[in-house]
């Protein structure tokens, strides 16, 4: 009689399926008494999926994002206090970098299983052809952006129709203004939106808006994607999962290019932005002791190493081996040696509604920067309802 | 001008007319001509920028790659399994409510069909919490069962409307002939009643089918992914994945429209009369 | 005691009364006919019977039994509709053999019933027609076919014929007079045609306003009207009114020179009459006080309407011709033994 | 021939029990369908109502607030967008009424073919929103989309519609306009079938011509096809949801909102799950659809009376 | 020359042609009538006078003016329909000064003329109704008022009362009759029913299949008739027709054992003819070989049916009262003097 262990998964793209199918292989090959039957969903509609299928029907395994964003789930008592395998495995240590973004009232609520940096991505052709070398300190950037500009090319372009592509822009901006320890404090609610710091950020928002792509309200990233491919943008902040989609554009090793946010205050350490994709029990499921299984397994380096290669994504677990892809390599230096901190995204660390009205606030800016006080009035009014509760 | 045939109007009013007419027709289905169009252009075309000329020729692969490399087939299968149930399923409710509602003298027979009518005309977004708990707690979230029971449900509104205002137009001698003569109520409403609105029966499934065929709302509250979610919803997943492909989101668009489009020209007389009788959405 | 009796029968819709305590009774084998105004509840008293409306108060029994409150189905009558209520989608066979059908009766049974109706109504030929492909008097055929089948105790028609044109409306009358004869039944007969009601009846029931005026043979009450209301209503042209007074043993009116003599006790001292005349009770003379208003040529009879120097209005009947612009004045004469007096309040006839 | 047998005598009175089932009968017809109104339409529309003085993510439980949602609605910039935006969407929607009638007016010929451009014109109303929406999205896309392209044309630089916060709402109820001009088209085409023609023989002897006897004779008559029109109007209107979801989800920063679309943001988007929340919004919402409910139920309840 | 002039006009509905030339004379002042079987083209005609139809060939002048293709309006006619028209959602006043409105009247020159065509019409007291809540005869009266206001030159009438029951008929008979000798205007007024023909008409016009059969007075057609449809047409019963022959100097039928006269010098021997003979022409006789089929009592008159031994069937008008089941034997007697003879092909009058 075998055990079966239902994982809903929202790899619904062809190589994460793969990747997550490979996954179970494995793991039902070492534990040929289990039986994983996997349940994927669309990549969008598992985010409203999971809340009705954690109290409804729950499975074994679920697939979610770390920070605040589990943080309604562990509230409300749907997820499984799983501090019990990263003490047994020894996690704490081999999953350190992500400890506090998997840690809510001293336990451990999921184990992570990749993330990916963000950074500037460019067009090292674009470049060429202006006649300027990519720069590593903000003027320098914005000295670039005006060589763009006079040669009529976007120098930063990005597509915020779904909003989250800005707030990887803004993180970068808060974390190289004010460092990553604030922004935590900005995150978690404790610094009001209308204080002098916040408007110290914005003002470097707003050095870079004339160089940002027209439109970009009305586009989505993919077709930002094509800006940059085509080498009407520069630059484009962008989490490495976009590397696929500047390669499908006909992009390669030698034209894409890779670097760390530029600094701003260079005072502060640097610090980098890798949102992490985890896996939690969910607090009604019928096979927990299976589900802790997987769980252990799907931590273990070796296995990381694996999954991560198909995923084109970086190991969490710190003894796994990084893949070979330049653009992985680069990230993975560029995250090991980030002295200051990493976060997870602005809709991670910040709780999910706080993150919204965020999202919203940073686009609005970038159209009309004009009304910033409006909109940081109003970001505190909801800092204040939000973490009232 | 209305009351005025072209007729009788002079021969240069009416070459106008008839020249003006195939003008303004493609005027207004210019959206519609434009996507056509697109969903035959070779993405090609569109890389190249040749977005309005001449498709370099006609792309008729663009649907095999819909079809291939997405679930659209799965949508529009799940559209149907959706759409058809419930056009049997609200109407034949609407039919028993109707009859009850049109032959009967009963003291709230009144305050019944007006709840009905309010409820058909009510915000749907004030059911949402409940009806999707309600779905979640039966175990039918995510499933076909669960959107088309809500559909039958919410459609009785409208149909039960419509089939009530029909009978009602029946004469009612030949209810009271029948009673005369002794035939039961179930006999009257089955031997009588329902062959005499089967031209209402008609017009009220292309109806249904065009209405719950095109929701978006439901499916987006009560289904996800793809196993379950009709064809607009499915469209709108698919619009995420192919940004920038235009021409696969206007031939999934096209296909998507296409069955009730085939549906109105089939039954267009039934629809129209539909429409009108019922008066309401 | 046999055919429909109705004993004190009230029918209220909500709180208006329109059927105040009617009592009747139509003998078996009767064709008993209901005439009145618009209004005057004829459909209403008729669907009481059938049982389409539920009887407020009172009683009525068809052929002994109390049917009051019985189902329509289960009173042994059959209706036949203003507008035949034809079920549409069955064609003439099924539309006759459906009652039976619901009820269970075998197939063999229906077939020869529904052969004997159409046989009698001559509807053979159309039994596999629908009724849309009939004309209007062979759909009212089929309804009368239709009531036949079931063969009830009591038919009721509820102006059967107002729809037909006038043609038709006479061929259809005779029609169902020589099925009254044949089958003997008992028949309610609703109309508001003169016509209809006095050829067709063995009994008239004259309704004003949900009361019956009175009861009788077409002749009896042409003859012998109990009021102004009945002696009004029955007759074309309606009888001529006008106002009288007893005096003297002899009853005077402005609208005559003559006197007339008092034949009835009733015709007491003093008493405020209204005289009727029929317009053909009277004759023209070549000379005298009414002036002719118009004159209603029809080629062999005309109508002339009268202004009396009284200004009372009258018409007569005659068979002169007259210019029909009106004009000149002429005299009348008529047999005192044709007038009819009635009460001048309550229109109660003076006998 | 004499009377036929009748088959078996009836009782001599009616049993009680058989008056009782007819009062039933009704009952019996309604039950099936009442049920499950009640359970999906009826009853969930008091419980949106309940669950709107509660705060509730959908998960725990919920915690009563008493007016704590109506009043933070009062204070939520995002809500008075929204509604703003519903009353641009009613007013602009309503549009739709005289350009279907205009088109109808325009259609109602009898020439060769004209069947078919009739039908042709009510295309768009068969086709989904979603369709639309994406149809109108290719449409005003910038870079290449016709609307785009032509305003390029024009003055020189193109606007993207649905980035622009001033434009957007426009956008998008111009895209509703378009399948809704079809239906009131419909309506009106049905309509003008039914005028009566000899008022208009006798507007003719009475010299009313073109405008005039559009005004006078012909538009009276259409009353009811306008009653109906403006009815699925307003309510089209208020329901909108499929096209700001397809086309802006809401965007640029919310400018696009309407409350119907605010209300399920806020109930069951990726961001919010403020349950209570939203079934405040919806409520506020139902109340400014009760008013025209009423009306339509009041001159439904007058047509019934009078009937 | 005045009134209305149809010189050779023709209506054709694409390939068919429902007025086959008509000429005709309405003059100044004059009210005719058109009567004729359904379809005969008694509207199309009327509503080609009207400008409603276009006329496909020939001439229509209005007081010399040639119209034959002017605008309905420029005419200077009027029309009443048989419903009415009336535009509900105008008060009974607005209804009738619509015309002057749309003709750009001044507001105080509606007013009073919208007074006096409603003193006339006694419709004061309901000049702010809707015609939604005025009664059928008061919203007829309201038509004919709408077309007073705009004092037309001719008033078409299409059967204006044919939606009116018998006795609110009667009374509007008469109105349109006062109305027709107040104003004086022509009028042109189409019906199928008999006694409004004969008792409005200054001339009736006899239409068959869109072609005139008669035209003339009342009295005249009814005196006589030009052929045999005429003849049957007039009158009411119709007139009875049966067959004979002349035969040495005698009409000689199987219906009666008599023979009659050959009048007439078209009489000539061996030609086949049918005798007409009116109801009220006819006499009982108590013993005679004719069958009582039917007898219909209304009171004053009594309508025998009677079977000729030729089988031939019979109608006639008696005073006297017979057995309603009919029954027994009678004979008939006849001044020959009354006796219309026609040909029996064409149907044409031997006069
Ligand atoms: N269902 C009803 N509810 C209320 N009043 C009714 C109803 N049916 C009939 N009446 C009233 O009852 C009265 C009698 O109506 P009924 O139909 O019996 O008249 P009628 O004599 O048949 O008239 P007609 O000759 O016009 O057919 C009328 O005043 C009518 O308004
Ligand atoms: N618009 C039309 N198209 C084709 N044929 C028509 C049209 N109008 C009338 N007719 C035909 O013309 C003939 C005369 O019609 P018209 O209406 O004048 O008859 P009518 O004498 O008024 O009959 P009724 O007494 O029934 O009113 C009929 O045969 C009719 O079918
Ligand atoms: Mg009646
Ligand atoms: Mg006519």
């Amino acid at each position: 009689q075998s055990r079966v262990l239902v994982f809903n998964s929202n790899a619904s793209d062809p190589a994460p399926k793969a990747a997550f199918e490979q996954l179970v292989a494995d793991f039902e090959a070492e534990n040929p008494e289990i039986d994983v039957q996997v349940n994927t969903f669309d990549h969008e509609g598992y985010k409203t999926a999971i809340r009705n299928f954690l109290t409804a029907d729950a499975p074994d395994v679920v697939f979610w994002f770390a920070g605040n964003r589990m943080r309604p789930f562990v509230d409300a008592g749907q997820f499984m206090d799983v501090s019990d395998v990263w003490a047994e495995h020894g996690l704490t240590d081999s999953l350190s970098s992500t400890l506090s973004a998997m840690t809510i009232d001293d336990k451990q609520w999921g184990v992570p299983f990749t993330y990916y940096q963000w950074g500037v991505y460019m067009n090292r052709d674009v470049y060429a052809q202006v006649g300027v070398e990519p720069a590593d300190t903000w003027e320098g950037f914005l000295a670039n952006c005006e060589a763009f500009k006079a040669a009529g090319i976007d120098c930063l372009t990005t597509g915020s129709k779904a909003l989250w592509p800005v707030a990887g822009l803004f993180d970068y901006l808060s974390l190289r203004t004010n460092g990553y320890d604030w922004h935590m404090q900005l995150t978690n609610g404790e610094i009001p939106w209308t204080d002098d710091s916040v408007r110290a950020v914005f003002a470097e928002f707003e050095k870079v808006l004339p160089y940002v792509s027209a439109n970009h309200a009305a586009i989505d990233w993919q077709d930002a994607v094509s800006n940059l491919v085509q080498g009407k943008a520069a630059n484009y902040v962008m989490g490495n999962f976009a590397v696929a989609s500047f390669k499908d554009g006909g992009m390669t090793d030698d034209s894409l290019g890779f670097m760390s946010f530029p600094t701003i205050n260079p005072d502060i350490p640097r610090a980098e932005e890798a949102p992490t994709d985890t896996l939690h029990i969910p607090a009604g499921a019928k096979n927990p002791d299976d589900a802790k299984l997987f769980l252990a397994f799907a931590a273990r380096p070796d296995v990381q190493t694996t999954l991560n290669a198909a995923l084109g994504q970086l190991p969490v677990n710190a003894e796994a081996t990084v893949g070979d892809d330049p653009f992985l390599q680069a990230g993975f230096e560029m995250l090991s040696t980030a002295e200051g901190g990493i976060a997870q995204f602005f809709d991670r660390d910040a709780p999910p509604e706080m993150a919204k009205a965020g999202m919203e606030g940073f686009q609005e800016f970038m159209v009309r920067p004009e009304r910033l006080d409006a909109i940081l009035d109003r970001l505190e009014r909801q800092r204040q309802r939000v973490y009232a509760q | 001008m209305f009351p005025r045939p072209i007729q009788t109007m002079s021969p240069a009013a009416q070459r106008t007319y008839k020249i003006v007419l195939p003008i303004m027709l493609i005027l207004w289905l210019l959206p519609l001509l434009g996507v056509a169009m697109t969903s035959v252009r070779p993405s090609g075309d569109l890389a190249a920028g040749n977005y309005f000329g001449i498709p370099s020729r006609l792309a008729f692969e663009n649907y095999a790659d819909v079809f291939r490399n997405s679930p659209l087939a799965q949508y529009l299968w799940n559209s149907f399994r959706i759409t058809i149930p419930v056009m049997f399923g609200a109407v034949a409710l609407s039919c028993l409510t109707g009859f009850a509602l049109a032959v009967y003298k009963f003291r709230l027979s009144l305050l019944v069909f007006f709840m009905f009518v309010a409820g058909n005309f009510v915000p749907f977004q004030i059911l949402m919490v409940p009806v999707r708990d309600l779905t979640v707690d039966l175990g039918l979230y995510n499933t076909i069962t669960g959107l088309a029971l809500f559909h039958i449900a919410f459609q009785t509104g409208f149909c039960t409307l419509f089939m009530r205002n029909f009978i009602k137009a029946l004469p009612r001698e030949l209810i009271e002939a029948a009673r005369v003569e002794g035939v039961t109520e179930w006999q009257i409403f089955w031997h009588i009643v329902l062959p005499l609105v089967r031209p209402a029966i008609a017009a009220l499934s292309v109806l249904v089918f065009t209405f719950i065929w095109n929701d978006y709302f439901w499916a987006m509250v009560l289904t996800t992914g793809a196993s379950t979610q009709p064809v607009t919803a499915g469209l709108n997943s698919l619009n995420g994945q192919w940004i920038a492909a235009w021409h696969l989101v206007s031939a999934g668009s096209i296909l998507a429209a296409l069955p009730p489009v085939l549906m109105f020209f089939m039954m267009q007389r039934h629809f129209i009369a539909g429409l009108t009788l019922g008066a309401v959405k | 005691m046999s055919g429909v009796q109705l004993s004190r029968v009230t029918k209220d819709f909500g709180p208006v009364r329109v059927i105040h305590g009617v009592d009747l009774q139509v003998d078996q084998g009767e064709f008993c006919v209901f005439v009145g105004p618009s209004g005057c509840g004829k459909s209403t008293l008729l669907r009481m019977i059938a049982g389409l409306e539920e009887t407020s108060a009172g009683e009525i029994r068809i052929e002994a039994q109390d049917v009051t409150h019985a189902d329509p189905a289960d009173r042994g009558v059959a209706m036949v509709f203003q507008t035949y209520a034809l079920y549409p989608h069955m064609t003439v066979a099924q539309n006759m053999g459906f009652g039976l059908k619901m009820n269970g009766h075998p197939k063999a049974q229906i077939a020869a019933k529904v052969a004997e109706a159409a046989r009698i109504l001559k509807l053979d030929p159309l039994l596999d027609r629908k009724p849309a492909n009939l004309s209007g008097g062979q759909r009212q055929r089929v309804a009368i076919g239709r009531a036949i089948v079931r063969g009830p105790k009591v038919f009721l028609f509820d102006e059967p014929l107002s729809n037909l044109d006038a043609e038709l409306r006479v061929e259809m009358r005779a029609e169902i007079a020589r099925l009254h004869r044949e089958l003997g039944a008992t028949m309610i007969y609703v109309t508001h045609d003169q016509v209809e009601a006095m050829t067709m009846a063995d009994k008239i029931v004259v309704l004003r306003a949900g009361r019956i005026e009175q009861v009788g043979s077409p002749m009896r009450l042409y003859d012998d009207p109990d009021n102004r209301f009945v002696a009004g209503f029955i007759g074309s042209p309606a009888m001529n009114f006008v106002a009288g007074r007893v005096q003297g043993g002899q009853v005077v009116t402005g609208a005559f020179d003559a006197t007339l003599p008092a034949t009835s006790p009733a015709l007491t001292e003093g008493r405020a009459v209204e005289i009727g005349l029929r317009p053909d009770a009277l004759t023209l003379t070549a000379d005298g006080p009414f002036r002719v208003e118009l004159a209603e040529n029809l080629g062999g009879t005309t109508f002339a309407h009268l202004r009396a120097p009284s200004g009372e209005k009258l018409i007569v009947q005659t068979g002169q011709r007259l210019d029909p612009a009106g004009g000149g004045s002429v005299g009348l004469t008529f047999d005192p033994a044709h007038a009819f007096y009635f009460d001048a309040q309550t229109g109660q006839r003076l006998r | 021939m004499t009377a036929l047998p009748h088959p078996a005598p009836p009782p001599a009175t009616v049993p009680r029990a058989r008056r009782s089932r007819r009062q039933l009968t009704p009952w019996l017809f309604l039950a099936p369908g009442l049920l499950m109104f009640s359970v999906y339409v009826i009853i969930p529309i008091f419980q949106s109502i309940w669950v709107s003085f509660h705060d509730w993510d959908g998960l725990g439980a919920m915690r009563w607030i008493g007016l704590a949602n109506y009043s933070e609605l009062w204070w939520d910039e995002a809500f008075y967008t929204s509604l703003k935006n519903n009353i641009i969407w009613l007013a602009l929607y309503l549009l739709a009424v005289p350009a279907g009638l205009m088109i109808a007016l325009f259609l109602n010929q009898t020439v060769r073919g004209i069947r078919i451009y009739k039908s042709l014109f009510f295309f768009p109303f068969v086709i989904s929103q979603v369709v639309v929406g994406l149809i109108f999205s290719w449409f005003y896309a910038p870079g290449f989309g016709l609307f785009y392209a032509l305003i390029e044309w024009v003055t020189g630089t193109g606007v993207a519609l649905l980035a622009d916060e001033r434009y957007v709402t426009y956008g998008i109820i111009a895209a509703g306009l378009w399948p809704q001009i079809a239906y009131c088209m419909i309506l009106y085409l049905t309509g003008l079938n039914a005028v009566a023609p000899d008022q208009i023989e006798a507007a003719r002897l009475d010299g009313a011509k073109g405008w005039r006897m559009l005004w006078h004779v012909v538009l009276p008559q259409l009353r009811p096809a306008t009653f109906i029109a403006v009815v699925v109007t307003v309510i089209g209107a208020l329901r909108s949801f499929d096209l700001v979801s397809i086309m802006t989800s809401g965007g640029p920063f919310g400018s696009s909102r309407v409350l119907s679309y605010y209300m399920y943001e806020q109930a069951l988007s990726e961001y919010g799950y403020r349950m209570g929340y939203g079934a405040a919004i919806a409520v506020v919402l139902f109340g400014i659809m009760m008013i025209f409910i009423s009306g339509f139920i009041w001159k439904m309840w007058r047509d019934e009376k009078g009937a």
